[in-house]
C-alpha cells in the first residue's frame, strides 16, 4: 500500500487512544489526496478534531449539523462545479447516526440528485459521541444504553438496518461495504468512489473500543473477525454488478467474534445460535 | 365602512370583484384587466381570494384600478363592478354581497334577466367560446365585453395584454374572441 | 429600467436574477412556491448560471445552502411557514457561521391548526436565529430589499445571514407595478461575493464549523451580537447607495406623518399600506396621527425609533404574531426598550383581513385604552 | 478574540496538542525484527509511525494496535 510522506488528517485529535474513526478518515483521506473538500455529520469525528481553534484537517472541511450533511454536500458540491473545480473530490463523513437514522432522508436526497461526490459511514454500530446509545445500525443482541440487557431484554432486539442496500436502491454508480481491517479493500474502493462520476457510497464497519468493549489494541482485530465470520460482508456494486470483494478461506463461528465484547456479554447460547442462523441467512443470501 | 368609502371617492378608486371556479380563470382576468389598465398608464392591483380550493369550487378575485399608486392591501367588500364568470354561481354564492347602488354587474348568461335592483348586464360568453375558442373558457371574453361596457381599459391593452400572456394561436385566439365580445357590450 | 405588473414573488425572483447567485436550494411551499418555479425557469432557461438544488425538504435546503455559502458563492433560498420551522436549527448555525446568505420568507401562519394564510409568527420565531430581518410592504420594496440584502449580509462588518420577509398572498399572489432595474446598475451596486473570512479551496485549507468550548463560545456569540450591531450603520450607507443608484430610499424605519402626531400606528409589513390611508383621512378629521413603520426587525433599530417617536404620546403597536402571555413580538420589544405609553394589538392571524374598520378600532383603543393588549377582529361565539 | 465564525485556517494545527500525554503503555520497535509491512504505519490512528517505523511519542497515545498488528512481534508495549 502507499504510505504518503504526511497524514492528511494530522495527529493530536482527540480520539480515543485506539479509535477506528481516526484510521478510517486517514485512509480516505490519503487515498483522495489533498485536492479534497470534506464534509462531516456531528459526531465523533466532528468533535474530536475540530476543538477550535485547533482542526487536525489538513483539507478544507465543513460541518453544520448532525442530520444534514448529505445535503451540505450538495451545496458544497455544487458550489465547487459552478465555479470549474470539477476535479476537487467532494467526501462527506457520518456516523451510523448521521447516515442510517436522523440523516437518512437528507442523504438519500443527495444520491438521489447525483451530485459527484463520496459518502463514507463510519458505521461503529452505536451513538458513541454521545455515549453509547443504539442506532438503526446496532446489531441485533448488542446491549446499548438505550437498549440495554436487563431481566427483560437481552439487548438490541432488531437486527442492523441493511443501509448499503438501501443506497444501492438509489440506482448509483457505486456501493461498496468496506472495513478498516482491510485497508487495501478499502482505499481501492474509495479511489474507485472518486473516479466514479454521480454519487458513491461506502459504508465502512469501524471497531469501537469504548462502545463495543473490547482493550484498545484489539479495534484491527475485531474488524478482522466481524469480516471472518461472515457478520460483516465486504462487497461492491458496480452499476449494479454486485461482487463480494472478499471471502474468508473457511468463515468462522460467530462466536469468536461476539463473546471478545462486552456488549455481547450477556447473551446465552441460544440467542448466539439466533445470530449465527442470522449470519449464516446473509451470507447465503449474499453468496458468501 | 364610511371611511373606505370616503377614499374611494376621493381618490377615484376603481374597485372590481370576479366570481368564477376553479379553473375557469378569474383570478387570470383579475391580472389581465390589471395589467391592461397598467398598459393605459393607470396604477393597479390583483389578487385572488386566497383559498385551498380546486378545480370547480367557487373563487373570487380582484382588481384595483386608480389614477395614483395603490396603498390598500385587503379584500374588496364593496365593488364597483362585478364580473361574474358563471351563472351557475348564482345559485351558490351572494354575487352581490356588498354591492353599492352604483355598482355594475356582469354577468356570463343565457338567461338571467336581473332582478330590477341592480344593473345587471348579461353576455353569453359561454356561447362565445364555445363557438369561437372550442371550450368553455370565458375569462378573455368578459373583460372584453366590460372594456365595452365601462371604458375603464382600453380595448388595445386588454388585447395587448391577452397576446403577451397567451403567446401563439391560443392567444390569437382569445384576441378575436375578445374583439367579438367587445363588439357586443 | 423597466416597469411591469408583477406578484412580490415575481419580483423577488427577479431580484435573484439580478443578484447573479450560483447556487440555488429551494423547497416549494404555499404561498412562496412561484418563487421556487421562476427560479427553476429561470434557470432553465439560462437566464441566471446557477446550479438549482432540487432539494427534498426546507431542512437540506438551508443545509445546502450554509455548504454552497461556505465553499465561497453567493446563494438563494426561499420558504414559508412550516419550512421556516424546519429550519430553525440551520438558521441558528448558519449565522453562527456567518454565511452571508439571502433567504425570502413568505409570510405564513404556523401549524396547528393547518392554515396557509398570511400572518408573521413563522419569521418572528426565528429572530433570535442572529439572521437579519427585514419586512417588505409591497413588491417593489421586496425587489428592492433582496438587492439590498446581498450587500448588507456580505459587508465584512456584518457576515450575517438576511431574512426577507414578505407578507403571503398579500404580497405574494398580488400583482402590482413593479420598476425592473437593468443588470448593468444592478452589476454597479452588487459587485461578485468575494468570500476573505470562510471559503473551501484545497489550495487554502480551512476548518469551517468548528466545535467551540466553553472558554470560545461566548464570545463567538458575542462577535454575533456586535455584528448585528454594525448591520445598523451598514443598512443606512446601503440604503442611501441604493437611493443614489435606484431613486428609492429607504431606511431602518419609514416614519410617515409622524412629526406632530399625538398617537403613532407601529407595524410591519404589507399593512402599513392600509394604516397610512387610514392616517391621511383621521388627518382629515383632525386627528393628529402617524405611522412608523419598522423594516428593519432585526438589528431591532432603537434610536431610529426613538427618534421618530420622541414627541408623542401614545404608540400602538400591531402585530401579526404573538408571544403567550406577552403580547405581540414586536410590542414587548417596544416596551422594553421604549418609554412611552404603549399599547399592543394581535391582528390578521392566519389571514385574517385587516380593514380599515380594524384600523380604526385599533386607534379608538389606543386614544380610550381599557388593556394593555387587545385582540383585534375576534369572534364573538 | 475568536475569529469570524470560529474558522480555523491553521490545517492540521491540532499537533500542537501532544497527545502523547495519555499515553500509559509504550510501543518499542526493535527494528532487527521488522519485516516493513507496514501494518504499525497503516493501523495507527494518531499518526504516529513515519515511513521508516519510527515511533512519534509526543502522539502515540499507547494504545496498542501497531504491536497487535506486527506480524512479526517486533513491537513491544512497555509501562511508561
Amino acid at each position: 500500500m502507499d504510505i504518503p510522506d504526511k497524514d492528511l488528517l494530522a495527529p493530536g485529535h482527540r480520539g480515543c487512544a485506539g479509535c477506528g474513526a481516526s484510521i478510517a478518515v486517514k485512509l480516505a483521506l490519503n487515498a483522495l489526496g489533498k485536492n479534497t473538500v470534506a464534509i462531516s455529520a456531528t459526531g465523533c469525528l466532528e468533535v474530536m478534531t475540530t476543538p477550535y481553534p485547533e482542526t487536525s484537517w489538513e483539507v478544507p472541511f465543513i460541518h453544520v449539523a448532525f442530520e444534514n450533511s448529505g445535503a451540505v454536500a450538495s451545496g458544497v458540491e455544487s458550489a465547487l462545479r459552478i465555479q470549474g473545480k470539477d476535479d476537487v473530490n467532494v467526501v462527506a463523513f457520518g456516523g451510523d447516526g448521521g447516515t442510517v437514522d436522523i440523516g437518512l432522508q437528507s442523504l438519500s436526497g443527495a444520491m438521489e440528485r447525483g451530485h459527484n461526490m463520496l459518502y463514507i459511514c463510519y458505521d461503529n454500530e452505536a451513538y458513541m459521541n454521545t455515549g453509547i446509545q443504539r442506532s438503526g445500525a446496532t446489531p441485533y443482541g448488542a446491549s446499548t444504553t438505550t437498549s440495554p440487557k436487563g431481566s427483560a431484554s437481552f439487548g438490541e432486539d432488531k437486527p442492523k438496518k441493511n443501509m448499503p442496500m438501501i443506497m444501492a436502491a438509489h440506482g448509483i454508480p457505486y456501493v461498496a461495504t468496506a472495513s478498516i481491517a482491510y485497508p487495501e479493500d478499502y482505499v481501492k474502493k474509495v479511489k474507485k468512489a472518486a473516479e466514479t462520476k454521480g454519487p458513491a457510497y461506502i459504508h465502512l464497519q469501524q471497531p469501537c473500543t469504548t462502545g463495543w468493549g473490547y482493550a484498545s489494541e484489539k479495534t484491527i482485530e475485531m474488524g478482522r473477525l466481524a469480516v471472518e465470520t461472515g457478520s460483516w460482508i465486504l462487497y461492491e456494486i458496480e452499476n449494479g454488478d454486485f461482487e463480494i470483494t472478499y471471502r474468508p478461506e473457511e468463515r468462522k463461528p460467530v462466536k469468536d467474534y461476539i463473546s471478545v465484547q462486552k456488549r455481547f456479554k450477556h447473551l446465552d447460547e441460544e440467542q448466539i445460535n439466533k445470530i449465527q442462523k442470522y449470519v449464516d441467512a446473509h451470507c447465503k443470501e449474499l453468496g458468501l | 365602512m364610511i371611511i373606505h368609502d370616503k377614499c374611494m371617492e376621493e381618490k377615484l378608486m376603481i374597485e372590481i370583484r370576479f366570481h368564477g371556479r376553479g379553473g375557469q380563470g378569474a383570478v387570470t382576468a383579475a391580472e389581465l384587466l390589471a395589467k391592461a389598465a397598467f398598459k393605459d398608464g393607470k396604477y393597479s392591483q390583483a389578487f385572488p381570494f386566497f383559498g385551498v380550493e380546486r378545480r370547480g369550487a367557487p373563487v373570487m378575485a380582484f382588481t384595483r384600478i386608480d389614477t395614483e399608486p395603490i396603498a390598500l392591501r385587503y379584500q374588496i367588500y364593496n365593488p364597483d363592478h362585478v364580473l361574474v364568470l358563471d351563472d351557475g354561481l348564482l345559485n351558490v354564492v351572494d354575487v352581490f354581497s356588498g354591492i353599492k347602488d352604483t355598482t355594475e354587474v356582469i354577468i356570463n348568461t343565457k338567461t338571467f334577466e336581473g332582478s330590477g335592483e341592480h344593473t345587471v348586464n348579461s353576455i353569453d360568453a359561454t356561447g362565445v367560446a364555445l363557438d369561437m375558442l372550442g371550450r368553455n373558457i370565458v375569462n378573455t371574453i368578459i373583460l372584453g365585453y366590460f372594456a365595452k361596457k365601462t371604458q375603464i381599459v382600453s380595448i388595445e391593452s386588454l388585447l395587448e395584454v391577452i397576446r403577451e400572456t397567451f403567446p401563439g394561436k391560443v392567444g390569437e385566439l382569445n384576441v378575436e374572441a375578445t374583439k367579438k365580445a367587445y363588439d357586443m357590450g | 429600467m423597466i416597469k411591469e405588473v408583477m406578484t412580490a414573488n415575481k419580483a423577488v425572483a427577479e431580484a435573484v436574477r439580478l443578484a447573479k447567485p450560483q447556487v440555488i436550494p429551494v423547497y416549494p411551499i404555499t404561498p412562496q412556491t412561484t418563487i421556487s418555479e421562476y427560479l427553476a425557469q429561470y434557470v432553465a432557461d439560462e437566464k441566471i448560471d446557477a446550479k438549482y438544488i432540487k432539494v427534498e425538504s426546507e431542512h437540506s435546503a438551508i443545509s445546502a445552502a450554509v455548504g454552497a455559502s461556505g465553499a465561497g458563492v453567493r446563494v438563494f433560498t426561499a420558504t414559508s411557514s412550516q419550512g421556516l420551522m424546519l429550519m430553525h436549527e440551520i438558521l441558528f448555525a448558519a449565522a453562527g457561521m456567518r454565511v452571508p446568505i439571502v433567504l425570502a420568507d413568505a409570510n405564513r401562519a404556523i401549524s396547528a391548526p393547518l392554515n396557509i394564510w398570511n400572518d408573521q409568527q413563522d419569521s418572528i420565531a426565528q429572530r433570535d436565529a442572529g439572521w437579519l430581518q427585514i419586512y417588505v410592504e409591497n413588491a417593489q420594496e421586496a425587489l428592492d430589499s433582496t438587492l439590498m440584502a446581498y450587500k448588507i449580509s456580505e459587508n465584512s462588518n456584518v457576515l450575517l445571514p438576511s431574512m426577507v420577509c414578505l407578507d403571503g398572498f398579500i404580497l405574494t399572489h398580488t400583482v402590482e407595478p413593479v420598476e425592473i432595474p437593468d443588470q448593468e446598475s444592478v452589476d454597479k451596486f452588487l459587485p461578485p461575493y468575494v468570500p476573505e473570512h470562510a471559503f473551501l479551496d484545497p489550495n487554502e485549507p480551512m476548518t469551517i464549523g468548528s466545535f467551540a468550548d466553553t472558554n470560545y463560545y461566548i464570545e463567538a456569540r458575542h462577535d454575533m451580537e456586535i455584528a448585528m450591531n454594525n448591520s445598523i450603520e451598514v443598512i443606512k450607507k446601503t440604503c442611501d447607495e441604493f437611493a443614489e443608484i435606484f431613486g428609492r430610499k429607504y431606511g431602518l424605519v419609514d416614519p410617515y406623518k409622524t412629526e406632530d402626531a399625538d398617537i403613532i400606528f407601529v407595524a410591519m409589513g404589507s399593512l402599513c399600506s392600509t394604516v397610512r390611508v387610514i392616517v391621511d383621512q383621521l388627518r382629515e378629521n383632525g386627528e393628529k396621527v402617524g405611522l412608523l413603520k419598522i423594516r428593519a426587525y432585526r438589528p431591532f433599530p432603537v434610536e431610529e425609533i426613538k427618534e421618530v417617536i420622541k414627541d408623542c404620546e401614545k404608540l400602538a403597536v400591531i402585530d401579526k404574531n404573538f408571544t403567550f402571555g406577552i403580547g405581540g413580538a414586536l410590542y414587548a420589544d417596544m416596551k422594553v426598550k421604549i418609554d412611552k405609553e404603549i399599547y399592543g394589538f394581535i391582528a390578521g392571524l392566519g389571514g385574517r383581513d385587516i380593514t380599515p374598520d380594524s384600523i380604526m378600532e385599533i386607534y379608538e383603543k389606543t386614544k380610550e385604552p381599557v388593556q394593555d393588549v387587545t385582540w383585534i377582529g375576534l369572534k364573538e361565539e | 478574540m475568536v475569529s469570524i465564525g470560529c474558522v480555523i485556517k491553521t490545517p492540521g494545527n491540532s499537533k500542537i496538542n501532544k497527545t502523547g500525554s495519555w499515553r500509559t503503555f509504550k510501543p518499542i520497535l526493535d527494528k532487527e525484527k521488522c519485516i516493513d509491512c507496514d501494518n504499525c504505519i497503516i493501523f495507527c490512528p494518531d499518526s504516529s509511525v513515519n515511513k521508516q517505523h519510527d515511533i512519534d511519542y509526543d502522539y502515540c497515545k499507547g494504545c496498542g494496535i501497531c504491536a497487535h498488528e506486527c506480524p512479526s512481534d517486533a513491537i513491544e508495549m512497555v509501562k511508561e
